[in-house]
């Protein structure tokens, strides 16, 4: 046993931890979120300079081949600033779609462009509600030679903004799914961006898009499997974005606890402030804690299925309840969009239900723990 | 006991066809615009423009406050008059005094109470009847929920206070015609005993209102320089600001209640009948028929105390504790429902339906939750106050100030 | 509207706190309870004498006819005790089943000596579970001739102790759940009062038991019905007793907050302290609104089956809650058997789950206003 | 990062292989007897003389202490050789310190920290060697969490100390050995300057010891009538009490940790799945299913907390706010776990079953939860040490004490 990162992960931790407070910085953040233009061409080319696109990649298709803990060491810096962006959504879930289930042409020609930064690859998987799981596929895919045609709407892509291209599920003939690679510029490819209480989520419409046959991503009809499988391997290193989300929050939340003075002292004196905190704390703890023990059991080879649904349930819940009890904290200053806070709030709000709600994920650990009978 | 809100007398259920047949008559074209709010974050011109114009209407028969003396712009009715117009209001998704954006739900009562002779016959029937916009002005940028840290000076110059400081994240997206604010006019006077209460009208010079852009909406900066406020316009006394304050903060702290309830439910209920995964209806979903029955069992203590309250404050019996109650705990539900909307709808529950009342929003829902933990006091301070209220580690249990 | 009681309502209460404190009074019942000695004859005497056992029922079968509210009001002081023993199992539960379903012979029979407390009639509905509903009937019966012969076990019977009969839930041939009494003396009855934490609950065996077709109340088959519709009249009740409950707990902790001091000062002033009271406030108020909201539904004729539920739903929680808040003001003292908050805390278990736990009544509370479609 | 508990180097292999083949020769007949808890609040002969005798073989091995030095009773091993014990023995639900009702897992390293030599060498050995039952002695009754108000006086007299006062809620239903406690050695004196730290001999005239009758089984009220206690055992220094105090209450505050997990959830998955409700088993209720997930999230943290302060404390890098963030959170899952088991079970849930340990029982989790939301300080005491050590509202974060 032992808790402690070594030596190359206390050195990534520094250079992405520099990294994300000189190209990251909060006040060029906020304006951004603001604005909600989320994502940033220039910052996104830098972070393919650094080699953190394909990180989980084998080096012959381009990645750096790093284990899951060197990844989330990394992701967990990201998480600080928050870097937005496709990062994660076309670096580690798009890559370990196309690495699991792609031919060699395939990988060839789309893993080093997705670690280069030059293809940029969003997976849009449901077609709606709050759920992950074969059930929410509704588009449609027919096939007449070898042409493929794709007819629905995906109502929440997230990390829409920057693609080239998407990896859509869809639904064949036989009811099976499928994985689908569509050009962003195919015709009768749409991307709305959507307002309200959220970034980087868009909606994707495809309307008779067609599409070679050869686009298919592993098994026709059996593109589920495959996205399950790879979301288990990339869910983790989200978890561990949130936790440096959360790490963020409470740094900030406990020094202004040591500023603001109410009702005569600081406010960190009275015992309801403290407990904000003590909660928020915990939430980022248990964050914290299941996902480096998952990362860690895929490191080794071990099973890790419960340990990654565990991991997404208390990442999600943790970071938007961390900002919850922040509010809490900070009350009306942190209600400025201006105010760090905000963007963090935001994003906690946006990634709750990414890839599945905590609910979600709970149930599916229980299911890997103890099968229905 | 007698829960029922709509059996009356029969001179009451005259009065409740007239009331009946006006709102219909009045309401004719604006059913869109049901709901209610104190303010919206939206701006939404033709929304403020029916609400303004239906409460002038109602402003001008004396029923936004039925209660008052009609020298002071209601109509000296009794308080089952109050009760049938708060009902019928209701029908509509209406409250009474919040239809306006005016915050005449506060100042009235304040007026009433601390007013000369001769303010009560100048500033309370342009309130009362919804005609001007006043906003309460108190938070500082240094004294947020310590209200009584009040840094903003007006020191006495002849017959006028000057008025110099800043208050911020008051009022909303449209102008004010008045501010209503505590301001220092003893700078070395002990706490508590060196503010004062001041009505400041908004056009005066040296008044500079800034938008704030905010979770909830929009909000605004005020800047005082050097204003000079006719010392007349000094409410309840100098250096008696704070016992002001008790009254007016009442209210904002969750003591005026209400009758009508949160409309969340049902819309919530609604969206599971019209959206299904793989082809079953979220409705019947185990999972989130558990998550409604959680929504439905907060939302109804919500209505129910919100409820009580309002009995409690028309039969001049305020109750003592249940003001700050509400308001922690109304707070705390709206925080777990915002979450519980993602659970059930996920993403889609972030994404404004502008088709709606912002009330009935999801996105707003979720929004409010963290983005008003704090509005007049912080869900700390309604602890705090509750604990005073109900003789939590004191001998004597503070009583609610009458505020009809 | 009008949230006051009405004259008799003030007299009612004024009686029934009266004779709480006199004839109930604390430092007797931590002894009781300690003893696990909950069915105290002497006592129930006396309520009968006062009219308390039957109070809904109409005055032709020795009741006293008086209305939900009425009645309410005596049971929220009778919680505040709490007085233990089956006022609420047989003097309303058992009551309003055989007012439902018996025969003009059986209330005939019944009623008055329920009413006067020369029966004690104990409800032995499921046979195990934390439910409350038709499937947890596993009882059998089978009929030969005129005699029915019961087997299975009620392994949680409420207010068990001290009765002289069991309206036991049956289930037939034809699998339809039936009502039976069941003399508490008949050849194969046993009872076994529960250890552990809890009072006033026992196993009632019923091993072979022999009775005749006759003691059958209502109609055979129909017998879940008749329970379900004669426990949403008497739930409020039951309701309104922990809702009383729930106010001494308040008000005993309140008062401990002005006397008890620690560092320095009197715990009240402690911001954590207050805010336990404010949970508790909450819990009991909500329990105490829903209560008497239902409880005047009823009286008024009109629809209250959620409201029942929404009711069982939050006095049961709520007064469990109660104690617990109450717990963390107390700490160590309010641990003793002999402190009032042991009684009521013992109790609030107890009672959790008697006519189904409040996870249960919140899906019934939905069933009813969203029925499934 | 390594969360593997028993990857080993091959000298720990061997050793591993040493302990286990000891720990199962060792628990014959007595595997009924696994789980571990400082006391039971069963009244069982069998386990309580199997415990003891097991403490006291593995205490002869130096195993108890294994990184104390052999002259105090240790085994002079490593660190690693630690984390190969606790995790071998919680195999058995054991945990290395608390399987003997003797307090040594707290008292012995205070001594080690705070005793003079003398005093080491006579305490320590029969402590670290599960020889004696030593109980912590602090509760009075008017402060409880307040333990720096302490009220039983230690007054010096020529060689002795004359003590008087009274302790309650303390010790557990077996005979101590020696009580360990905080007196006031300065009456006058200012707070937390005033007291010192007393081992004094159960067995010393004017010692009463009184069963109570609590909530989690029984516990002591311990008077002090003149009871004449030898100055040399006074620990740490007198009116050096409260420093002494603080490297004991760090202990007691959740600052030891564990590596062993709680068993709660899989006994809740054995129920559900052994019976059914018309025919269907509990393990198949969508309800039931959500209730056991919220269980494994909590107790899964509660664990990974657990073994995060245990690895801190051993490789001596204290977790500052570790233990008491832990002690809060572990007594609210306790608390909500218990009503989870009422929500699966219903009554079955509180009904003792004495076929399993206690700590498996599902009525003693239940009856725990209220029950032990105070023990060594309450919830209230543990968020402001937390807060001391997060360095809430303060410009320096307290630092943990070295507890090893």
């Amino acid at each position: 046993m032992d808790l402690r990162l070594n030596e190359d992960q206390e050195m990534f931790k520094k250079v992405a931890g520099d990294f994300v407070q000189a190209e990251a910085p909060t006040t060029m953040l906020t304006q951004q979120f603001l604005k909600k233009e989320t994502f940033l061409p220039d910052l996104y080319a830098k972070i393919a300079g650094l080699g953190w696109l394909g990180m989980l990649m084998p080096e012959q298709y381009g990645g750096t081949g790093l284990s899951y803990l060197d990844c989330g060491v990394v992701f967990e810096e990201l998480g600080r600033g928050p870097v937005p962006g496709p990062v994660f959504s076309s670096g580690v879930l798009a890559a370990q779609i196309v690495l699991d289930g792609g031919s060699d042409a395939q990988k060839q020609e789309l893993l080093p462009a997705i670690c280069g930064g030059d293809a940029i690859v969003i997976p849009a998987i449901g077609d709606h509600g709050a759920h992950w799981g074969p059930e929410t596929v509704a588009t449609t895919c027919s096939q007449s030679g070898d042409t493929l045609t794709l007819q629905g709407t995906k109502r929440h892509v997230y990390d829409a903004g920057g693609a080239t291209a998407f990896l859509c599920a869809v639904r064949g003939g036989d009811g099976g799914v499928s994985v689908v690679l569509v050009d962003r510029n195919a015709r009768g490819v749409t991307v709305t961006p959507h307002t309200g209480f959220m970034v980087s989520v868009s909606e994707v419409s495809l309307d008779g898009v067609q599409v070679p046959a050869g686009n298919v991503i592993g098994s026709a009809g059996a593109g589920w499997e495959l996205l399950d499988k790879a979301a288990e391997k990339a869910i983790p290193i989200l978890c561990a974005y949130k936790v440096g989300a959360c790490q963020e929050v409470y740094e900030f939340t406990v020094q202004y606890t040591n500023e603001r003075r109410a009702f005569g002292q600081l406010i960190g004196r009275f015992q309801r402030v403290q407990d904000h905190c003590v909660e928020l704390s915990i939430h980022m703890d248990r964050a914290r804690m299941a996902t480096y023990e998952t990362l860690w059991l895929l490191d080794e080879g071990m099973p890790a299925e419960a340990g990654v649904h565990e991991s997404k349930a208390a990442a999600s819940e943790g970071y938007h309840q961390a900002c919850s009890y922040s509010h809490m904290v900070h009350a009306g200053p942190g209600t400025d969009y201006l105010h760090p806070l905000m963007v963090h709030s935001v994003l906690a709000h946006t990634l709750y239900q990414y890839l599945g709600t905590p609910d979600y994920h709970k149930r599916r650990m229980v299911d890997a723990l103890y099968p229905r009978t | 006991m007698d829960f029922n809100l709509q059996e009356d007398s029969p001179e009451m259920t005259e009065f409740r066809k007239e009331v009946r047949a006006w709102m219909e008559e009045n309401m004719q074209g604006g059913e869109h615009l049901r709901w209610s709010a104190s303010w919206s974050t939206r701006e939404d011109e033709e929304e403020y423009g029916f609400r303004r114009a239906l409460g002038e209407k109602l402003g001008k028969k004396g029923w936004l406050f039925p209660m008052f003396p009609e020298e002071y712009g209601g109509a000296g009715l009794s308080v089952d008059h109050q009760f049938v117009l708060e009902t019928e209001l209701s029908r509509y998704g209406l409250n009474l005094t919040h239809i306006f954006y005016t915050l005449a739900r506060i100042v009235a009562p304040v007026l009433l109470h601390w007013g000369s002779e001769e303010q009560k016959r100048e500033f309370l029937p342009p309130i009362t009847r919804g005609e001007i916009v006043v906003w309460q002005v108190l938070t500082e940028p240094q004294s947020g929920s310590d209200v009584a840290n009040c840094q903003t000076r007006a020191i006495r110059d002849g017959d006028d206070y000057v008025v110099n400081g800043q208050k911020v994240m008051v009022g909303h997206h449209l102008p004010p015609d008045a501010l209503w604010t505590l301001v220092c006019t003893d700078p070395d006077g002990k706490r508590h005993e060196n503010l004062s209460w001041l009505h400041i009208p908004a056009n005066l010079p040296g008044v500079t209102i800034q938008h704030m852009h905010l979770m909830m909406g929009i909000k605004n900066a005020v800047f005082f320089d050097n204003v000079r406020v006719p010392a007349k316009y000094l409410v309840g006394g100098e250096n008696n600001g704070w016992k002001v304050a008790h009254t007016h903060l009442e209210l904002e702290h969750g003591g005026d209640g209400r009758v009508g309830t949160d409309p969340v439910v049902d819309r919530v209920v609604d969206y599971c009948r019209n959206h299904d995964v793989g082809g079953k209806p979220l409705i019947d979903d185990p999972h989130v028929r558990d998550t409604i029955a959680d929504m439905i069992l907060e939302i109804n203590t919500v209505n129910r105390m919100n409820r009580r309250i309002f009995w409690h404050r028309f039969v001049k019996q305020p109750h003592a504790y249940g003001g700050a109650q509400f308001r922690y705990y109304q707070r705390m539900v709206r925080l777990r429902n915002g979450e519980r909307l993602q659970k059930i709808m996920g993403a889609d529950a972030l994404i404004p339906d502008h088709g709606v009342h912002e009330v009935l929003d999801f996105e707003y829902v979720i929004r409010s939750g963290p983005g008003q933990l704090h509005g007049g006091g912080t869900l700390d301070t309604d602890r705090l106050i509750f604990a005073r209220r109900a003789g939590i580690g004191r001998a004597t249990k503070e009583q609610a100030p009458d505020t009809v």
